[in-house]
C-alpha cells in the first residue's frame, strides 16, 4: 500500500494534478478573447479648462478612504489569515526538505528547502486556518447559509494531508500507516485540485488580473466571449 | 441611464460645512451603475469627509445608508426609521437630481445636498466609460434620423442637418467627435431611406421647457384631474 | 397565463440556455469559495440587517447554481423561489465585489434569462409579477 | 419682386451681382462701420451684416446693418440660429424690417464653443432650414411660426449659405433642394479655392435645376498670404484649400503674396462670371476691406448697375 501511494498513484496524481491545471487554464483562456481598449480623448473641448489639479493631500485621502473601505480594511482578519493560510498551503509542501529529497532522488530536481521547523510551523499555520474557516462556516450565518457538504468536504480534503503531515513528523499514532495516510490524501488533494472548487486558484489569477471589471487588478485586457 | 460624476470633495465640504451629523444616502440605481453614487462611493466619501473635518478639528459625524433607488417613495421610506431616531442637521444625496429632490421633498425641515452632478443620459461605453446618447427632449425623432440623434449627438442639435461645418467626419467643434449628421447621412444610405432626411423638418414643439410629466393612459382616470 | 401552463416547467428550454454559457457560468460557479465577502457590497444586505439571503452568492449559489446543478430539471415552486432571489433580492447595480473576480451580476442577469423562458417575470410590489397579470390589475380598476 | 431690394433687382435683372462683408466692430464705435462701409460704397451691391461671427460677442447685426444703410450700404442682414429662440428671431425680424432692412441670411451659426464665451448655452431652437421657412412664411402667408396674422409682413429677400466642401459632398446640392423648398431665394457659398470640386458641385445643381429655383453667388475671399492659406487649410472648418493654391503663394516673393491673392481671386471671378448657374460673387476679404476697390477693379466688376 505505501509503496503503491507513494509510487504509481503519486506520478499518476501529480501529472493529472499538472494536467488538469492546464486544462483549466486553455479552458479559460478559451472561454475569454482580447479586448480592445478604445482610447478616448478625455476633454471633448479644446476650450474645456483641465480638471484642477487633486490635491497630494487629497489622494492620501483617497487612498486611506479606498484602503479603508476595501476588503482589507473591512475584514483584516479574514484577509490575514486566509493569505498566511494560502501562502503556507503551497509553500510547506513545495519547500519542505523531506517531499525535495524525494523529488531530487526521483527526478533530479529540487526546489529550495526551508528548515523543518519552519515548515511545522507553516502547517500549523495551515491547521489553524482550516479551523477558523471551519468555525466561520458553522458560526458566522452569512457563512453558513451558503455552505454545503461539498464546501466541507473540500475542506477536510485539504485539511488532511497537512493534518497527517503533522502527525507524521511528529511520529504520533503508528508511523507507518499515518504516513501512508498522509501520502493517500496528499495525491487526492493533487487529483482533487483541477476538478473541485480548489480550482479557484487558477480562476483567481486570471479573473482578477486579467478580466476588465471594476475589481480588476490588472490591465483587464480580456473580456468573457458572449 | 442617468450618469453622474462625484462632486469635487472640496466643493462637498463647503456644502456640508457646519453641520455636525449627516445621514449621507446612496442610491443603487443608475448613479451606482455609473460608479458615481453606490453604496461603496457611500462608504469611501463618508471616510475622505470624517479624515478631512477630524484634520481640521471640526466636530463631525456621518452615517451611510443606501437604497434601491432615490425616484421611488417606496424606497426611500427606508431612509424614515433612521431620519427620525438618529435626528440628522442635513443629509448628502449620492443619487441624481431627482433623487436629491425627492430626498429633500420627503424631508421638508432637513437641508438636502448633492454629492454627485447628474450629467446626462448615456450608455456604458466600457468600464468607466460613459457616453451620452439623449437629451430626453420628450419628442423622439430618432426614427426619421436612422437611430441616431441629433438633439444630442449634433453640437448645435439641427434637425435639419448637416451643417456647413463638419470637417471631414468630425464635428467642427472637435475633430474627435463624430459629425452626427455625417453618420445619419451614411445610415440612412446604408438603410436606403435618405428620403427620410431629404424632406424639412418643421420647427419642433419642445417638449421638456416645462417640468415633465408622464401619466400613462391606463392610469389617467385614477389620477388626472377632470376640468 | 392559463393555470395549466403555470404549472408546467419546460426542462428543454432550460437545458438549451443553461448550455448556451454553460462553459462561463460553470467556471464562474466552480470558483466561488463560498468564503461570503461578496455579502457587505451588496447594499441590500446591508440595508436589511445582514440578511444572508440578499448575499450576491447566495442568490447566484441558490438560482444559477442550483439549476445547472440539477440540469434544468427544477419543479415551478423552485422557480418561483428564485424568483424571489433574482428579482426582489437584487436590483442589478452591477457591483457585487468577489475576491475571484466571478462577475455575478451577469449570472444574475443569466438567470433572469432562464426564468422569463418559463413565463416568469420582475416582480414589482403594484403587481403580481407578469405583464399578464399587470394588464388584469389595471382592467381591475376599470380601465 | 419679393422685397424689391438692390440686390433682388440686380439679380432678377441678370446682373452679375457682387455681395461684400461688413463686420460689426466688438464695442459700439460707430466710425469702424463708418470706415469699413467707406471702401464698400459702390464696389458691392450689398454687404453681409455678420451676427457675432465665430461667437464672438460684437455689435448687434441689426444695429449694424441700419448704420449700414445710414452710410450709403444695402445690408444683407444675417441672423444666426445659436443665440436666440423663435420668438426672439421674429421680432428681430419685424424690428429690421420695419427699419429698413430688406435682405435676410439665414444661418445654423458657428458653435459656441469657437467664441468668447465658449460655455454659454447654446440655443438652436429651431435651425437654419426652418429659419429659412420661418422667415418665408411671415412674408409670404403673413404668419407667424405659430400661425397668428401679422399685420405688416415683413417682406425680406431670403438668403442662405451653402458649403459645397463639407461631407457628405454627395447630400450637398440635396441640402441646398431643402433650403430652395423652404423659402430661400439666394445663396452664397463658403469661399472657393477648389474649383475642381465647385464645378462638379455646380453641375449638379445645375441638373437637379437648383439654379433656375434661386441665385448663387459664389463665395470668394483672396488670400492676403500664405500664411493664411495655410491656416485656412488646417484650422478653419469646412474650407477646402488645394495645395496647387499653397505651391502658388509659395513660388511668389513675400511682398508678392497678397498680389498674387487678387489675382487668384481675380481669375476665379473671370470663371464665375460665365459659368452656368453662378449669378454673382460674395465677395469676403475679412478684415481687408481698404483692398476691395482694387479688387473689385481688376475683377472687371465696376462700375456696378445702378438700380
Amino acid at each position: 500500500m505505501y509503496d503503491f501511494v507513494r509510487g504509481p498513484l503519486f506520478w499518476a496524481s501529480a501529472i493529472i494534478c499538472i494536467a488538469g491545471l492546464i486544462y483549466r487554464s486553455v479552458k479559460l483562456l478559451r472561454l475569454t478573447q482580447k479586448k480592445e481598449i478604445v482610447l478616448c480623448p478625455v476633454t471633448i473641448s479644446p476650450k474645456d479648462k483641465p480638471a484642477p489639479a487633486i490635491s497630494a493631500e487629497e489622494r492620501k485621502l483617497d487612498r486611506i478612504a479606498r484602503f479603508q473601505n476595501s476588503v482589507i480594511g473591512q475584514h483584516p482578519v479574514m484577509v490575514a489569515v486566509s493569505t498566511v493560510f494560502h501562502v503556507c498551503l503551497f509553500a510547506s509542501p513545495l519547500l519542505l526538505l523531506a517531499h525535495n529529497v524525494m523529488l531530487s532522488s526521483a527526478i533530479g530536481i529540487r526546489l529550495p528547502a526551508i528548515p523543518d521547523g519552519l515548515a511545522d510551523l507553516m502547517t500549523i499555520f495551515v491547521l489553524a486556518g482550516a479551523f477558523f474557516f471551519l468555525i466561520r462556516r458553522i458560526a458566522v450565518p452569512k457563512v453558513a447559509a451558503i455552505s454545503s457538504a461539498y464546501d466541507y468536504g473540500v475542506l477536510f480534503l485539504t485539511l488532511m494531508p497537512f493534518l497527517t503531515g503533522f502527525l507524521a513528523y511528529h511520529q504520533l499514532f503508528h508511523y507507518k500507516s499515518v504516513l501512508t495516510l498522509h501520502i493517500l490524501t496528499g495525491d487526492i488533494l493533487l487529483i482533487a485540485l483541477p476538478f473541485t472548487k480548489i480550482g479557484h486558484m487558477v480562476f483567481f489569477f486570471f479573473s482578477r488580473l486579467h478580466i476588465a471589471g471594476e475589481y480588476c487588478l490588472g490591465r483587464g485586457s480580456r473580456t468573457w466571449n458572449t | 441611464m442617468v450618469i453622474a460624476e462625484i462632486k469635487p470633495l472640496e466643493e462637498i465640504k463647503e456644502l456640508v460645512k457646519g453641520y455636525k451629523k449627516i445621514l449621507n444616502t446612496g442610491c443603487g440605481g443608475c448613479t451606482s451603475v455609473c460608479l458615481a453614487g453606490g453604496q461603496k462611493e457611500v462608504d469611501t466619501l463618508n471616510t475622505k469627509l470624517t479624515l478631512s473635518f477630524q484634520a481640521d478639528h471640526v466636530p463631525f459625524e456621518i452615517d451611510g445608508f443606501t437604497v434601491e433607488r432615490q425616484c421611488e417613495v417606496q424606497f426611500i421610506t427606508e431612509f424614515d426609521r433612521l431620519v427620525k431616531s438618529r435626528k440628522y442637521d442635513a443629509i448628502l444625496s449620492m443619487a441624481c437630481g431627482a433623487g436629491v429632490q425627492f430626498l429633500a421633498e420627503r424631508y421638508p425641515e432637513t437641508p438636502v445636498f448633492p454629492a454627485v452632478n447628474s450629467t446626462f443620459v448615456g450608455v456604458n461605453k466600457d468600464i468607466g466609460w460613459y457616453e451620452e446618447r439623449c437629451k430626453c427632449c420628450g419628442d423622439c425623432v430618432l426614427g426619421f434620423t436612422g437611430g441616431i440623434c441629433p438633439v444630442s449627438m449634433c453640437a448645435k442639435g439641427l434637425f435639419n442637418g448637416p451643417c456647413g461645418g463638419p470637417q471631414g467626419e468630425s464635428c467642427e467643434v472637435s475633430k474627435d467627435i463624430p459629425c452626427a449628421w455625417v453618420a445619419i447621412y451614411k445610415r440612412l444610405k446604408g438603410q436606403n431611406r435618405l428620403e427620410s432626411i431629404r424632406t424639412i423638418h418643421a420647427p419642433r414643439q419642445w417638449r421638456d421647457q416645462i417640468q415633465g410629466r408622464i401619466i400613462l393612459e391606463p392610469y389617467k382616470a385614477r389620477y388626472v384631474k377632470s376640468e | 397565463m392559463t393555470e395549466c401552463a403555470k404549472a408546467k416547467v419546460d426542462s428543454d428550454t432550460i437545458v438549451e440556455i443553461l448550455d448556451q454559457k454553460k462553459g462561463r457560468m460553470r467556471a464562474c460557479l466552480d470558483a466561488c469559495a463560498a468564503c461570503s465577502l461578496c455579502a457587505e457590497s451588496c447594499l441590500l444586505y446591508r440595508e436589511k440587517n445582514n440578511d444572508p439571503q440578499y448575499m450576491p452568492s447566495y442568490k447566484v449559489i441558490n438560482t444559477l447554481g442550483r439549476l445547472y446543478r440539477k440540469r434544468g430539471r427544477v419543479s415551478r415552486e423552485e422557480l418561483e423561489q428564485m424568483q424571489q432571489l433574482l428579482w426582489s433580492n437584487c436590483v442589478l447595480c452591477g457591483r457585487c465585489y468577489c475576491p475571484f473576480g466571478i462577475d455575478i451580476p451577469n449570472m444574475i442577469a443569466f438567470a433572469r434569462s432562464i426564468l422569463r423562458s418559463q413565463g416568469i417575470y420582475g416582480v414589482f410590489p403594484h403587481t403580481s409579477g407578469s405583464p399578464e397579470a399587470e394588464c388584469k390589475e389595471i382592467d381591475a380598476t376599470g380601465n | 419682386m419679393k422685397s424689391g431690394s438692390k440686390l433682388e433687382q440686380i439679380l432678377t435683372g441678370k446682373n452679375f451681382a457682387v455681395t461684400g462683408e461688413l463686420g460689426p466692430p466688438r464695442g459700439a464705435d460707430v466710425n469702424v462701420i463708418k470706415e469699413k462701409a467707406k471702401h464698400l460704397r459702390g464696389m458691392v451691391d450689398s454687404v453681409n451684416v455678420t451676427d457675432n461671427q465665430t461667437a464672438m460677442v460684437r455689435m448687434a447685426s441689426w444695429a449694424g446693418s441700419v448704420l449700414a444703410i445710414q452710410e450709403g450700404l444695402e445690408p444683407n442682414y444675417q441672423m444666426v440660429c445659436r443665440d436666440r429662440n423663435r420668438i426672439a428671431m421674429q421680432s428681430d425680424i419685424l424690428g429690421a424690417y420695419a427699419l429698413g432692412i430688406r435682405n435676410i441670411i439665414c444661418l445654423s451659426g458657428d458653435h459656441p464653443m469657437f467664441g468668447d464665451h465658449p460655455k454659454s448655452k447654446r440655443v438652436f431652437d429651431i435651425d437654419s432650414i426652418q429659419l429659412i421657412g420661418t422667415v418665408r412664411q411671415m412674408r409670404d402667408e403673413g404668419k407667424f411660426l405659430s400661425g397668428e396674422a401679422i399685420a405688416v409682413k415683413p417682406e425680406m429677400f431670403i438668403g442662405a449659405a451653402l458649403n459645397p466642401f463639407a461631407e457628405p459632398f454627395e447630400f450637398r446640392a440635396l441640402r441646398m433642394a431643402k433650403k430652395i423648398e423652404a423659402g430661400a431665394d439666394f445663396f452664397q457659398t463658403q469661399c472657393i479655392y477648389n474649383m475642381e470640386r465647385f464645378r462638379e458641385f455646380m453641375k449638379q445643381a445645375n441638373d437637379m435645376g437648383l439654379t433656375e429655383k434661386a441665385y448663387l453667388l459664389a463665395g470668394v475671399t483672396p488670400m492676403k498670404s500664405l500664411g493664411m492659406a495655410k491656416h485656412m487649410k488646417k484650422n478653419v472648418p469646412g474650407i477646402d484649400v488645394p495645395d496647387a493654391i499653397i505651391k502658388r503663394l509659395e513660388g511668389v516673393d513675400k511682398k508678392q503674396q497678397a498680389n498674387e491673392g487678387i489675382q487668384i481671386a481675380c481669375e476665379q471671378i473671370e470663371e464665375f462670371k460665365t459659368m452656368k448657374g453662378v449669378s454673382g460673387v460674395h465677395l469676403m476679404c475679412i478684415e481687408w476691406e481698404h483692398r476691395v476697390p482694387e479688387i473689385a477693379e481688376r475683377a472687371k466688376l465696376l462700375p456696378r448697375p445702378q438700380v
